[in-house]
């Protein structure tokens, strides 16, 4: 399974901080969620980190071990 | 659990201090022990951010992404050292669920000009409000709520550029 | 023997902590004494010169004026609370003779923006180089010698004008 | 008698911290010192301080219980 991480709020729209998923492109990852979920994570303002690294472009296909973590804008110190 | 990560940079002898916590410190102490550490330093400035207790605010949670937070931490800490002279540079930063008047961050820049440690400091902290991988909420009333970023953090970063 | 100076300023509920020390002094404990004493103010910017261990400067000398150096410094405090939204300003200073890694002024100021603290902390330190009554001289190889005053103190001065 | 301060370096050239002196014009009581300390006390970056006030006027005539204090040039911090 690949697994999907929700930071910040995201996690409360998620009702959860982690998913698992069944491997595959994104697009059709997000389509198996809950639409106002999925509606927050493709959000403009919120990044994408695959297995720690920031990604630009989102037409990503998750592998088996995969972790894709979605990043709301920060809110520190 | 605590992440710390103390890499000297190469050809410097000195090491950066840059820790992500997840259980509460001693901001005295520790700046004690960094002055201790920077004998040759003339001058050390700290920035010190506590939970506010201002009545209303009753807790404040601060949840960080493992893979991304303390090694983000560490790059601002090499681009600080590059960019003034310091002997030392300390970065602390908690996460976790924190109670008024708790220890948030600290930050401290030693150096022999007290220009740099101030501007150190300064930038050091800057970068961590706008651009560190932590996100914020709040608990009011019993309730929690997440804490938007501000305008003025992202003013604040542009005084750098 | 200390001189002590806690005077609120009017129509202001705190105090500035301005203090002309003879004796050694703790920073970390001062720190963190300030810190408690300002449980609103979201951030603490602190200064902390201590005497360089460089191998050369064996002692140091601080001479103040009695009817001068603390009224000086009490004034630079109510001009810093005047420029500065600030919820506390400490401003300490020893005199006497001081050795390496001795701490010789701790300046703090806690706000409840960051910008504000850094600002007075900064101000405050360079009025105190530049302006207020202190003399200082150094014992190296056995010899005492008057510190001049540097160029770049009166500079820093500039940056506030 | 009156009393005259050497801060600094001035304390040096002095031998002394202190020194009382008659009573009098400023100009007088610098005419009974070492040439050498009257010189190092008219330098112009020295300061005075009578009874603990800065002056900007040497032409003072000093009290039975007058404390006259020469300040030169800060070095503190």
């Amino acid at each position: 399974m690949a697994k999907l991480v929700f930071l910040g709020r995201l996690a409360d729209v998620a009702g959860r901080s982690e998913l698992d998923v069944a491997p595959g492109p994104l697009e059709a990852v997000l389509a198996t969620l809950d639409p106002a979920l999925a509606l927050a994570l493709l959000d403009e303002r919120v990044r994408v980190a695959l297995n720690g690294d920031l990604i630009a472009e989102r037409g990503v296909v998750l592998g088996a071990d995969d972790e894709l973590a979605f990043l709301p804008p920060v809110s520190g110190g | 659990m605590n992440w710390r990560s103390c890499r000297p940079l190469a050809g410097a002898e000195v090491v950066s201090d840059v820790r992500l916590l997840t259980a509460p410190f001693d901001p005295a102490e520790e700046l004690r022990a960094f002055a201790a550490a920077h004998p040759g330093a003339g001058g050390v400035v700290s920035f010190l951010g506590q939970v506010r207790q201002d009545g209303a605010v009753e807790a404040l949670e601060l949840q960080h992404y493992g893979p991304l937070t303390l090694p983000g931490m560490e790059r601002l800490a090499q681009g600080v050292r590059a960019r003034w002279e310091l002997d030392g540079l300390l970065i602390l930063h908690r996460s976790g669920v924190l109670r008024p008047t708790d220890p948030i961050v600290l930050v401290a820049a030693a150096a022999r000009h007290r220009r740099d440690a101030f501007a150190a400091a300064d930038f050091a902290m800057d970068h961590l409000k706008a651009e560190s991988w932590f996100w914020k909420r709040e608990l009011v009333g019993g309730v929690w709520r997440w804490v938007e970023p501000r305008a003025q953090d992202y003013a604040d970063l542009d005084r750098w550029v």
